[in-house]
């Protein structure tokens, strides 16, 4: 076995550990600190599988923001799972026999890393010879991602836009004004708030650098838009929800999380009017490769507003929640 | 030579980098009580990872690399201690006493355990 | 079956392990928050199939390099990267529903939740059961 | 070289995921998420080495920035019982 294979069965072990710790464990609390354990974990095995991009998603996804919304959520339900109350029996038969099936269908896959599989032969070569002269950007990821699939992106954009309207209506008609509330900043806690005021600024530095560097190394849209709504995240953490709205104000996220969108589907929309099919950028510019480098830019520029005013107007929507836990969930 | 020059230093730096980080992993589990295997996991959160990383810098040599690895150092180096601090001071006003001399008051009512240990 | 097999089929069965931890989370378990996260297991394990899918021996990250290299699929990487932002998107939409769904019935446990319903269908537990009858 | 300290690292997360499991005290679990935190940092920059491409630093580099986030919102979580500006109802924290 190569070293490659043991790092590889090792990490899917561990997965496999804390999965089943998740199951185990009632308190939900440790719930929320094992399922960011297990983000952790599973980020270093996308980056053992070669996927950087995926798991620098993961990575900004689980590092914080999960995390934070699980426990908002805590604090706004209950910190503990009441013990079941059915038999267990018939679900773990019916898991039983799906697991089988699965495993005996898996007998007919291609072996892992097999680079004669299907998946391998069909339209991949053909993105990774052409990334170069098409597109002109070495991220081959990014290229995909945002020129030769740019309709599914938009979509997926689409879906997170929808989300987080989701999301804000379902909580927007809770959020109460904090009149009489003592607003509380972790006045006592120096050291935090010293730390946190110098961290924010390379946070939102490092998202602006993933943001535009997306085309030569991992990172891009989706990354840079979660690491900028963890840095106004930890502000409101540290120095209070109401402060951070007076800096960034609800509304003016709101009004962003729809320029995302439209920035998107508006870019499109330009190559309509010289006469090219929708979401082809090569007409953007004075030749192909420089249309889509501005195609390009731009597309993930909306990708990156739109998803960081989606957490940042999720989590404003989650805290702003004013209804004590009751003592009896705590 | 002077290849074999860095190897050596890098190694050496990896290696007790990894010695630290696997002491300090053992403390936080056969450490006694929560304030000591604070102590054990502060082994890991500085020196471990500074020595590593130290070790990784000396095989990138002068690179883009280099200065990724020192930034990730510098986070580091602030980061760990602060919620060290964090964590240490939630767990002290919210009432979790150290556990002095022979085992009596370990842990005390509204910190205590959390409900299924297991 | 060889060793050979076991190694290269390993990927696929540690993901339905996960897939299927994740599938008893939501089934068994009645607390809402905890579905949510036997649900997001399930949702890693999917990930994790694509990318093991996707994997090419001996390949590296798909950016290029200017050298001749071989380079891992780009494609399921592309798909499983808008899906976490996805994923982690209708996570809060689903906490949002857990969220107000305590604020109607003042608790997260599916079978309180029934019983609740079932109480203001039926009238109280002892009607409901002479309504069944 | 490399694979060793792989190996220790990965060691160390395996005993402090066991701490996690075993608790007891909330506070030694927010600690070792935050100590497996710091080791996935190291893992995933010591498997850029072994792999032979280093310049992916850039995960390591957001764990090492964002990592604390989770802890700073455990500590309010558990000093306020909630993440905005909400009140306590005995007027001030535990």
């Amino acid at each position: 076995m190569s070293i490659a294979a043991v790092i590889d069965i090792s990490l899917l072990v561990f997965l496999g550990l804390t999965a089943f710790a998740i199951l185990k464990l009632r308190a939900l609390f440790a719930v929320v600190m094992l399922s960011s354990v297990f983000s952790l974990v599973s980020a270093a095995l996308l980056v053992h599988l070669d996927a950087v991009d995926v798991a620098f998603t993961e990575a900004a996804v689980g590092a914080g923001i999960s995390t934070v919304l699980m426990l908002a959520t805590l604090a706004l339900t209950s910190r503990r799972e009441k013990a079941p109350t059915r038999s267990q029996a018939l679900p773990l038969i019916v898991v039983f026999l799906t697991g089988l099936a699965l495993v005996y269908g898996t007998l007919d896959m291609p072996r892992f890393g097999d680079p004669q599989a299907p998946i391998q032969v069909h339209v991949a070569p053909k993105y990774i010879a052409d990334t170069q002269s098409e597109i002109g950007i070495p991220n081959i990821v990014t290229a995909v991602l945002a020129s030769y699939r740019g309709f599914d992106t938009l979509g997926e954009v689409t879906v997170i836009f929808t989300a987080g309207i989701g999301v804000l209506l379902l909580l927007a008609g809770f959020i109460r004004e904090p009149e009489g509330l003592r607003v509380q900043t972790m006045d006592h806690h120096l050291v935090l708030r010293v730390v946190t005021k110098m961290l924010i600024g390379p946070i939102m530095l490092f998202a602006l650098y993933v943001q535009f560097h997306g085309d030569f190394g991992p990172g891009g849209g989706f990354q840079a838009g979660l690491i900028f709504a963890s840095a106004f995240i930890i502000y409101a953490l540290v120095f209070g929800l109401e402060n951070a709205r007076k800096a960034v104000p609800g509304r003016a996220v709101r009004l962003l999380v729809a320029c995302g969108v439209l920035l998107y589907g508006g870019v499109g929309f330009v190559s309509f009017l010289f006469g090219k099919n929708y979401l082809n950028y090569s007409v953007l510019g004075v030749d192909q490769v420089a249309g889509q480098h501005l195609g390009i830019l731009l597309v993930e520029f909306g990708v990156g507003l739109t998803v960081a005013a989606v957490m940042v107007s999720t989590f404003y929507a989650f805290a702003g929640q004013n209804q004590p836990i009751s003592d009896e969930d705590w | 030579m002077t290849a074999l020059v860095t190897d050596a230093v890098s190694w050496a730096f990896l290696a007790s980098g990894s010695f630290l980080v696997v002491v300090g992993a053992l403390g936080l589990i056969r450490m006694p009580d929560f304030y000591t295997r604070l102590h054990a996991a502060g082994i890991t959160d500085t020196l471990g990872a500074d020595l590593i990383l130290m070790g990784l810098m000396v095989q990138a040599g002068f690179s883009l690399v280099t200065v990724k690895l020192l930034l990730i150092g510098a986070f580091l180096f602030f980061t760990s201690p602060t919620s060290t601090h964090a964590i240490a001071n939630a767990a002290l006003t919210a009432g979790l006493n150290p556990r002095i001399a022979d085992g009596a008051g370990a842990g005390t009512d509204s910190a205590a355990p959390e409900g299924d240990g297991k | 079956m060889g060793v050979d097999d076991i190694l290269g089929l390993f990927n696929y069965w540690m993901v339905i392990v996960l897939m299927m931890i994740g599938l008893y989370t939501v089934v068994s378990r009645g607390n809402l928050v905890k579905k949510i996260v036997g649900l997001n297991i399930f949702q890693t394990s999917v990930f994790l199939l694509y990318i093991s899918m996707g994997k090419v021996t001996g390949g590296t990250a798909p950016i290029l390099t200017g050298k001749p290299e071989v380079y891992s699929n780009p494609l399921p990487h592309v798909l499983i990267l808008t899906a976490i932002v996805v994923g982690v998107a209708t996570t809060a939409l689903g906490l949002a529903l857990v969220v107000r769904i305590k604020n109607a019935y003042d608790t997260i446990e599916e079978d309180e939740i029934q019983a609740a319903d079932d109480e203001k269908e039926f009238g109280d537990a002892a009607a409901a059961e002479d309504g069944r009858r | 070289m490399f694979a060793v300290t792989m190996a220790a690292l990965l060691a160390a997360m395996i005993l402090a995921l066991g701490r996690l499991y075993l608790g007891p005290t909330l506070y030694d679990r927010v600690l070792s998420a935050n100590s497996f935190g710091t080791k996935t940092v190291l893992l995933i920059g010591v498997m850029g080495f072994l792999t032979g491409r280093p310049d992916f630093l850039d995960i390591s580099l957001l764990y090492a920035l964002l990592n604390f986030i989770g802890t700073i919102a455990v500590l309010k979580f558990f000093r306020y019982r909630t993440l905005g500006d909400g009140v306590n109802p005995d007027g001030d924290g535990p």
